[in-house]
Formats: C-alpha cells, structure tokens, sequence
C-alpha cells in the first residue's frame, strides 16, 4: 500500500479554485520532485498533505490515516510527517540543540539527556555537531536549513516535505543543503520536495510532478522527463527554468 | 501700585471660591454666587470700577495672588502665622468657625479622639494646618485638592470625617439630609479675611475703609441674612 | 528670585512621596503588564466573546482621560456600594490603564511573530499552549519592549494625577509643600525633575531586566 | 435649594465641552506647529541641533503633563510673565503635543526603506531634493494615522487643564458633582463625552492605518 | 585612459577591513561581471565607485575624475553613473512614468515634455511602454527591476553598477530582466554586475572578476576564466554554484 495517497483533491481559498483534482500517490523510500510556476499550487499541494491547509473535496490518506485539519489530528499526523519551510523559522529565542530537542521533550515525552543525545546525533548527520550551542542567527543561511532539516527528523518521520527549501539561500550555500537531501535519500527517507533545483531533481530524485494550473500536469520518472516532455507547458517551464 | 493698577485697568479681579457654599458656590449658569461674590460685587462697586471674578480653589489661591493673576482673595480666607508671612490681610468680613463634622457613628468628642481616625480635609486650608499642629500624630489626614472633593469624599462615603466651616457642614444638611454631618467639636474660631499682595498698604487701607463702611450701614449683615439666615455676632469687626 | 533652600525642611516630604510614585508604578507595572498579556492573548486567540469583551474594555479606557476614570472609581463605585481606599483606587484604576494599553502593545507583539515560526511548531506536534508559551511569547514581548517600557513610563508620569484624591504621591508633596511655604515654582521645577529622574531611572532598570530576559540576544 | 436636573447637567456638560473642544483644536495647531518647526531642525543633521531636539523631547516626555501645567500657570507668573489658565494649559499642551510629534514623525521618516535615500543619492537628488520630492511624500502618508491616533491623547490631556482651574468638561463635571452629589451619574457622562470625541478619531486612526498597509 | 580606475582602494568598516587593497580598470564598453562568495566585498566594491561608501586609502577616478563622498561631487558622478539594486528600490508614490522623468527634470533641468520622451523611449527600450502610467506595486518584480533600469538610463550614464539586480526575482522572471542587460552590452554600454548567473557572466561578459576575502583573488576573460579557473578558490566558488 502507498504510503501517500491523494485521491481527487480540490482545494479553495475563497472563490479561487487552485487544487482541481489531485490524484497522486507516494510510496515509501521515493524521491518526489514537485515542479511548476509560481502559483501554480506547489506549496498549498504540501500543506495539504500535512494538515496546515484544508481541502474542500476528495481525500488525502497518509499511512492509511486520514488526514484532515483538526488540532489532534494534525499532532497525530506530526509525528510521521516532518516538514521544512523555505525560510527555515528555527526559533530564534533557543540554541540549535535547544530547537531540536524542544519536541522530543515535550511532544515525546522524552528526558532531556536522551534528547539532547538524539539532537547530537542529528546535527552530526548534517554535519553540524560543533553548532550545538549557538543561536541560530549567528549561522549562515545553509548552517540553519540543516538545523532545521536536524529538527525535523528528531522526530523520526516517515515522510519529510520541503517547500522550496534551497530558494532563500546564496547559490553558494545550495550545495551543503542538497547534498543533506541526497544524503537521506540514499538512506531511504521518502522525500516530497518543491523545488527549482532540475539538476537535483534529475540526478537524485525519483519522480518529478509537473503542476500547472492547479493540476498534475505531467508526471513520470525523472531522468525520462525531464529530457523529454510530452506537454507544451512543460516544455516552455523547462526552457524558462534551465 | 496694585490700587494705582486698578484703577488704570478700571476693572478689579477678584479671587473667589466656586465650591464652598454658601461662600462661593455655582448656580445652574454655572457662575459663582455667595457671601464672597456679594462682597466682591461690594467692593468693585463702591471702588466704581467693573469686577472680573476669578474662580480659585483652596489650594491655588495664594498663589493666584502671589502671581498677580488677581487683586484680591475674597475666599473665605482665614488668617494664620504662615500665611501672614506670605501675603497681607484686611479686617474680617465675615464670621467662621471651623471644626469636625461627620457621621452620627463615628464617636469623637474632642480633637484627642482623632487618635488612629481618618479626617478629609482640604489640602492648604486653615484647618489643615490646625490638624497638623494640633491632632494626635496617629491621625490620618487625607488632604484633597479643594472643597469640591472633600466633600464629595465624604459624601461618597469615602471619609467619615471631615474638617471644614461650621457654615459648609450647615450647607451640606441642607442639600442632603439625610447624609447631614453631626458637629463633633470645633477646631477654631477663624472669620474670613480679605487678602492681598504683600506691602500694599494703600490696596489695603481702602479696603479697610470699605469694610468698615459695610459694617457701619448694615450692608454688611444684610449679606449675613441673606446667606446665612442669621445676623452678625456681637461686637464683629470690633 | 527663587529660593530653593526654602523647599530642603521638606526633605523627607519629597521623599515619601517619591516613594509612594515608586511603589505604585512597579506594582501597577507588574499587574498592568500580567493583565495586558492575558487580554492580549484572548483577543488574538479566545473566543468571541472574550474577544468582544476585551475590545470594548480597551476602547473604553483609551479614549477617556484617566482623571476621569480616576474619580470614577474613586467617587462613583461607592455609591454601588464598592468603597476603596484612594490607595487602592489609584492602583486600580492605573492597573485598567496600562492594562488597556498593553493590550495593545502584546498584541502587536503576538502579531509580529511570523505565521511560519507557529507553522513550525505545528508541524512538530506541539499543543497551541505548548507554542505560545514557548514560541510565542518570549520573541513577542522581545519586539514590543521598548514600547511597553514607554507606556509603563507614560503611566507613571500619568499617575500625578492621583494627587487629587489624596494619595500621598510626589505631586501631592509638591502640592502640600506649596501650600505651606508658598513657594509654587521652585516645589514644582523641584518636583518635575524628580518626575525626569525617575523616568531615567526605570527605562534604565527595564533594559537591565530585558538584557537579562533576552540575553541570546547578547550572544550575537 | 438650587436643584439640577437632568437636563441642567447635561446641557452644561455639553457646554463645556465647547471649551475641551476648543482647547485640543489649539493645543494641537500648536504642537504640530512645534513638531514640524523641530522635525525640520532635527533634518539638518546637525549634531547641536538634534541634541537639543532630543533633550526638549525627553524633557517634555519625562515629566507629567500635571506638571508641565503647574509650571507654565505659576512658574511662569512667578518668573514675571502673566498667562492665564488658558494660556498656561495651550502652552503646555503644545510642549507635551510637540514633544511626541516629534518623535512619531521620526519614526515615520525612519520607516522608509533606506534603498530609497541612495537610489534618490544615485540619481543626483539634493538632500533637499530628496526630502521634497522622495522622502515626505511618503513619511506623510505614513504619518497621518499615528497623528490622528495622538490627537486622542491631547483631547484626554486637556483634562488636567482642570486642576489649574481651567473650566472644561472635566472641571464641570466635578462642580456639578459637588452641586448635585450624584457622582456616578456624573462622571460617567463626563467619560461618555469624552469617548464619543475621541472613539471616531480612533477609529479613524486604525482605519488610515489600515488602508495605508493595503496600498503599501 | 580607462574609464575606471581603481588603484589599492582599502575600505573598512569600523575595525573590518573589507576591502584589502582593490586594483582594477575597466575601459569604456567592457561588461564585468564580479562574482564570489557572500561578504567577500562585492557590492562594497560596486559602492565606493559611485561614491555611495567611502574608502579610507587608495583611489577611485571616474572618466578622470576622482571619486569622494562628498554631497557634490557624488552628483556631478550621478550624471555619469548609474546604478541599479537587487530590490529595485522604485519610488512606490509616483507612476512609472513619473519614477523615470524626476532625475531628468530636476537634475538635468529638462522641460517635462522632454523628459516624458526620454522616459517613453527608455521603456521602449526595457519592453514596458504600455506601463508609463501603472504604479510599481502593480508590476511584477521583472518588470520593477526593468523600469529601475529605465530609470537609470534616463540619465544617460556611462557605466551602469548592477548589484545583484536578478536575485529577488522569481526564476522565471529573470529572462526578462537578462535579455535587457544583454541588449544594452550590445549597444556598448559599459556594464559592471555582481551576480550569481554564471551562464549570463560567460556568455554576455567581457572580464570576469572573482573576489576573496576583500581582494580581487582572480580576473580575466570570461570564457576562459570560468572554464579554467586558476586558483582553488574560485574552482571551489565554481563547483558550489554550477
Ligand atoms: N493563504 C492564501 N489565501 C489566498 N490565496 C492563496 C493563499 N495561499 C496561496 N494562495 C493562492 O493560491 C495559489 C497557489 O499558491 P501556492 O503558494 O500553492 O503556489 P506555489 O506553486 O507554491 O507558488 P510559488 O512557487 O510562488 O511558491 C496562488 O494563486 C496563490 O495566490
Ligand atoms: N554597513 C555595514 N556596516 C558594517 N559592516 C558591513 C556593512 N555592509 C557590509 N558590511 C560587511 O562587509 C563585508 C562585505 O559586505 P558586502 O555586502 O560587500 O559583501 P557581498 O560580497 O556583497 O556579499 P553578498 O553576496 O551577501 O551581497 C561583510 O562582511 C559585511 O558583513
Ligand atoms: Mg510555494
Ligand atoms: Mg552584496
């Protein structure tokens, strides 16, 4: 079974209809790359997923769970689900260990000397142990999406959705970042990205979802489709793009 | 001088007080009338130049007439050391007397039961200073800016005692008598005084004059029995 | 001219009533302070009523003159039958005050605080109380600081007027002593620096405290 | 026995009012007189200048109104210079008014971006030129909410004007509490009135703020 | 003679030296484009030329003149300088129209009417004719930056300082913005850019300068510098951002 499911997914805000019809699913240990024009519904899709946005129609099932916006719910769905936001929002008043071990201490009940040794091990894996202490302001833009990728997975999801993680970050912090991404693909985390990263999404990625106007517009294998569109529009976002 | 002022100006201002029955109190029109506006009205007139009335309180009328913002203090004014010091006064005009007034359940007789009691008073008046020098130190003294307020504290409820005019207690019975303060003992005899600027002997001289021309055509107690329905003591003035 | 040396017997006049200024505004910040966050935090998040309730007790007292508000609950209450002592009143009634007005303030504090960083906490599974107290609150008061340190001095400054029913604060010293010596401008210059003074001081005490509640902040 | 009724109270309450209304009108003509004379001085970036600028601000801001007033009604007489209680309260007012003016308008200035200063600088814009054509346009814009908030804070200011015996709203209302000993019914009307002034200006407030943030 | 020149220029801010003794020369018609990592000095360069920082040693001269802070000399520069930001910096109150013409009349004391024809033939050039008398907040930040160089152009500069000026927009708006660059070197405009879009640096430009640590750590053709850096720096520089 899909460890992702959306089934006809349609999503409003207000009058302005931007999921129409949703059908995607995810299976453990992919590598999604969602692509498309700004606008085009990439970042409410993600929301979806995880409870932070409503739909009005259809269903959305993560590991055969419902998913839908209620307060226990979305708590419930937290403890599978990690999510990485564009512009990390670490919490400034807290040290790096002191943001990831925040969750395991009061979500998960856990001690703070087992959390703290999660926290070690988890800045280790993105290759920030010596950061333990600073605050995350004192850090470069690349040093704190890993924290915040370090954050996320203290949780031990099963899933992690990142929304454009790399697009506020100087093209030459890009590359520690990805490099975190592919890191965790090889050990098997199922990925659901937003990015413009082609180079990324060919090479590490599994699949690449095309949307445009509210729809999956194309999806396939991503080496295949990348280098060869079937739709004008994805021809034309490609040619823009790269 | 001032008088010399006066007169150039052709018109007096006079201090008095717009909340201090039956002193100084307002209408419906909300302008003051009362013993010290009939006396003011006197005094302007018999000087034959037009009267400006200032409304004072008790706390800022000594410094009303220390900054020249007026002639005279026609304010129920009563005389003491301290103030002597700071500006001159005239004969008496009208006659008062001070005391604790308030509720018929607060049992105190004399100003030795004041021990431990609190007494609304206004800040700066005659009686203020009489309970500074002579109540118990354990007295609690609340001062309120003027009149107005210490009667409404204990109206309100606020104090139960209050020190103030024989005249003022009176007035109060009559406009709530059911909230009448009972005379508890009285703190001084203290007539009304006009005051005025320091070293002005020629201000001071006329006004003597006047004064005494009141008292000697009845003028003088007609003021008395129209506000306070009842003539002037025996030998006032004298 | 002046004669200042007429105000040194009344030394120790000046000085209780410093001390009362004092004792008032540090108790009136503390509880004014503890209401406005509480307010603060129905109207942003609570329900509609409590939202209701808190909007039309700060629209209230911000657009009245405390003076007002003073006499009212010191004149008026007790005739309802409610009789505080003007100590109490004052404090009271400055309590309402700088509540009303820090509502305000906290809640564009809470306001500052970006959607992303109250996603984040969601996202990791945390309770809403969970967030606001440990994600919210301590950035939010940190933005809005430096304007609750001027209301809570506005409020101190505002409080001369309790003079007027006979609390026994610094501008009632100035008062009483004016009234015995009759020295209006020397007590009231005398009065108004120590009024500066104090203002000095407490926005000086409350950058020590933020220092301290805020110290990442130094760690940069 | 002179009895008040209803009607007496409020109709010279209403008449006070007049005299509240009159004294903001110009305590506030007068302290944004003041503020701008003293935002045009702080501009000039001279060191003495704003110096002085910042010391008249904490001067005024860190004294009581009360005390302001007290000040400019016997101080100043006692210096020599006759003022009214009506002079005395506009003058201090306009002290208090000017002093926060000053400092909200700086704050208005500094809202805006400084990429605005130096794309003005690299088109060759005067300092003057800047100011006229580029900054105060839009500090104006961005000023107008909070000045408008702070003309509540002056109306609620001009009662203190009553402890100095200036006859207002809030005097009346506490001699016409001391005429008719009715202080609940009183002091809330005299609050009443006071809110009916300042809520629309309020109101009015929030909503310039609010269309100023949608334009932005 | 070149038409820049900068000779051992040493800026710092405070105690940080930020740049550590600058020498370079740009002639009239050359496209530089200054690339390296964040805070190696690149748009401080960029500043001291047109007179926006100070320096504290070295020179600056400008077709001759030399460089100062100084309120009038810094206008006399804007006359031959133009320069254009990473977030556009429009004037938000005046239309498009009225964001180009202002340098034109109160500087250069053109009537209106004339103005107005330059400003209509700049947005001719930039592709937004029709947007003369929109507001900027109506335009995408593509077209924003575009009218900025309208507005530059209006001046008639020399040399045109661009920092950064694509790194705010959306990917797909930066085309747009890059074909008007392109244009403009065509025309032999003297273009000097700090930017990220190393394809646009070897395909538009005539130099490349890398900076490091506050100098200027390796220069030369564009082509052959990107492709055969010299030093392990800017290979390091070129590996993390293609
Ligand atoms: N909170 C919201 N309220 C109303 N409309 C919204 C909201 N969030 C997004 N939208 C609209 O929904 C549409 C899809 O937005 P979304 O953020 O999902 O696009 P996106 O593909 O992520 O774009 P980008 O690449 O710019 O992030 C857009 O038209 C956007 O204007
Ligand atoms: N106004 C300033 N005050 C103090 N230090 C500054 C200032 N502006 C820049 N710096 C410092 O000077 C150094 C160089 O900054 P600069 O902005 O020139 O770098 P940059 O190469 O343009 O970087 P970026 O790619 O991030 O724009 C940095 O270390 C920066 O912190
Ligand atoms: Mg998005
Ligand atoms: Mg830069």
């Amino acid at each position: 079974m899909s460890l992702v499911n959306l089934h006809q997914v349609h999503k409003y805000y207000g009058d302005h209809h931007v999921l129409k019809g949703i059908d995607l699913d995810i299976n453990a240990g992919e590598v999604i790359s969602i692509i498309g024009k700004s606008g085009s519904g990439k970042s409410t899709l993600l929301r979806c997923i995880n409870g932070l946005e409503e739909y009005q129609q259809g269903g959305i099932t993560l590991d055969g769970n419902e998913v839908t916006t209620e307060d226990i719910q979305v708590r419930r769905l937290a403890l599978s689900v990690g999510m990485i936001f564009q512009n990390f929002n670490l919490f400034p008043h807290m040290t790096v260990g002191e943001n990831i071990m925040l969750a395991p201490t009061i979500v998960l009940k856990k001690s703070k000397a087992e959390a703290a040794d999660i926290a070690k091990a988890m800045l280790e894996k993105v290759g920030l142990a010596e950061k333990f202490d600073s605050y995350p302001e004192k850090l470069s833009g690349g040093q704190q999406q890993r924290v915040a990728i370090a954050r996320a997975l203290a949780m031990s999801p099963k899933v992690l959705l990142c929304d454009e993680i790399t697009s506020a970050l100087d093209p030459e912090l890009v590359g520690e970042v990805l490099k975190v991404l592919e890191q965790l693909a090889k050990e098997g985390m199922t990925l659901i990205l937003v990015t413009h990263e082609m180079n990324f999404a060919r090479d590490v990625g599994s699949r690449v979802v095309f949307m445009h106007k509210g729809k999956v517009w194309e999806q396939g294998d991503s080496k295949t489709l990348l280098s060869d569109p079937q739709t004008d529009e994805l021809k034309q976002f490609i040619g823009a793009v790269l | 001088d001032v008088l010399d002022d006066i007169k150039e100006r052709q018109t007096i201002r006079i201090a008095v007080p717009q909340d201090f029955p039956p002193f100084g109190s307002i209408g419906k029109d909300l302008q003051p009338q009362g013993i010290d506006v009939d006396m003011a009205n006197y005094i302007a007139k018999e000087m034959g130049v037009k009267l400006k009335i200032v409304p004072v309180t008790s706390a800022n009328r000594i410094p009303y007439l220390q900054t020249k913002k007026v002639d005279l203090v026609i304010s129920s004014l009563g005389k003491n050391p301290e103030r002597e010091k700071a500006i001159d006064f005239s004969t008496p005009y009208a006659p008062f007397f001070l005391g604790v007034f308030g509720d018929k359940k607060v049992m105190v007789d004399s100003i030795s039961d004041l021990a431990n009691k609190t007494v609304g008073v206004t800040r700066g008046s005659v009686e203020d200073l009489e309970l500074e020098k002579n109540a118990p130190k354990s007295v609690n003294v609340r001062r309120f800016e003027d009149n107005n307020t210490t009667l409404t504290a204990y109206l309100s409820g606020q104090v139960s005692l209050i020190a103030t005019g024989n005249l003022v207690a009176t007035e109060i019975a009559k406009r709530q008598p059911n909230k009448a303060p009972e005379a508890k003992f009285m703190l001084k005899d203290s007539p009304c005084y006009i005051g005025m600027a320091e070293g002005e002997v020629a201000l001071q001289t006329k006004v003597n004059e006047l004064i005494q021309k009141a008292l000697a055509s009845g003028e003088l107690n007609a003021i008395s029995m129209k506000w306070l329905k009842a003539p002037l003591p025996k030998g006032f003035g004298a | 001219m002046l004669h200042f040396s007429d105000l040194l017997q009344y030394t120790d006049v000046f000085f209780s009533g410093l001390m009362t200024t004092v004792e008032l505004t540090l108790l009136t910040t503390i509880l004014g302070i503890a209401l406005g966050t509480s307010c603060a935090a129905t109207r942003q998040y609570g329900h509609p009523i409590g939202q209701r309730t808190v909007t039309v007790y700060v629209e209230l007292i911000r657009n009245t003159p405390f003076i007002v508000q003073l006499f009212f609950i010191f004149f008026g209450l007790p005739s309802l039958g409610l009789k505080l002592s003007p100590w109490q009143a004052s404090m009271i009634a400055l309590t309402i005050n700088l509540g009303a007005y820090s509502t305000e303030i906290i809640r564009a504090g809470l306001n500052s605080i970006p959607k992303g960083q109250i996603e984040a906490a969601k996202v990791l599974g945390m309770t809403f109380r969970q967030t606001l107290t440990r994600i919210i609150f301590t950035p939010a008061f940190e933005k809005i600081y430096p304007a609750l340190t001027s209301q809570c001095i506005i409020v101190m400054l505002g409080s001369a007027v309790i003079s007027q029913i006979s609390v026994e604060d610094l501008t009632y010293a100035a008062n009483l002593v004016q009234s015995r010596n009759f020295r209006a401008f020397e007590s009231y210059l005398v009065t108004a620096f120590l009024y500066l003074g104090l203002a000095i001081a407490l926005r000086f005490i409350f950058n020590q405290i933020g220092k301290r509640l805020f110290a990442y902040r130094e760690a940069r | 026995m002179i009895q008040f009724s209803n009607y007496d109270i409020i109709s010279n309450l209403l008449y006070a009012t007049q005299w509240t209304i009159l004294l903001s009108i110009a305590a506030f003509i007068g302290g944004t007189s003041v503020a701008l004379l003293l935002t045009a001085a702080r501009l000039t970036r001279n060191n003495v200048v704003q110096k002085c600028v910042h010391f008249y601000v904490e001067l005024f801001q860190g004294t009581p109104l009360l005390m302001q007033m007290f000040l400019c009604f016997f101080g100043l007489s006692m210096l020599g210079y006759e003022i009214s209680a009506w002079g005395a309260a506009i003058l201090s007012l306009t002290l208090f008014t000017s002093a926060f003016l000053v400092e909200i308008w700086r704050g208005c200035i500094d809202t805006l971006p400084k990429g605005q200063w130096e794309a003005s600088r690299c088109l060759g814009l005067s300092f003057l030129q800047t100011l006229r054509h580029i900054i105060l346009p839009q500090a104006i814009r961005v000023a107008v909410a909070p000045t408008v908030g702070f003309s509540v804070q002056v109306i609620k200011g001009t009662a203190l004007a009553s402890i100095i015996g200036f006859v207002e709203l809030t005097k009346v209302g506490t001699m016409l509490n001391n005429a008719t000993f009715e202080p609940f019914k009183v002091f809330a009307l005299v609050a009443l009135i006071y809110f009916v002034l300042c809520y629309p200006l309020s109101l009015y407030s929030k909503y310039l703020e609010k269309k100023f943030h949608v334009s932005r």
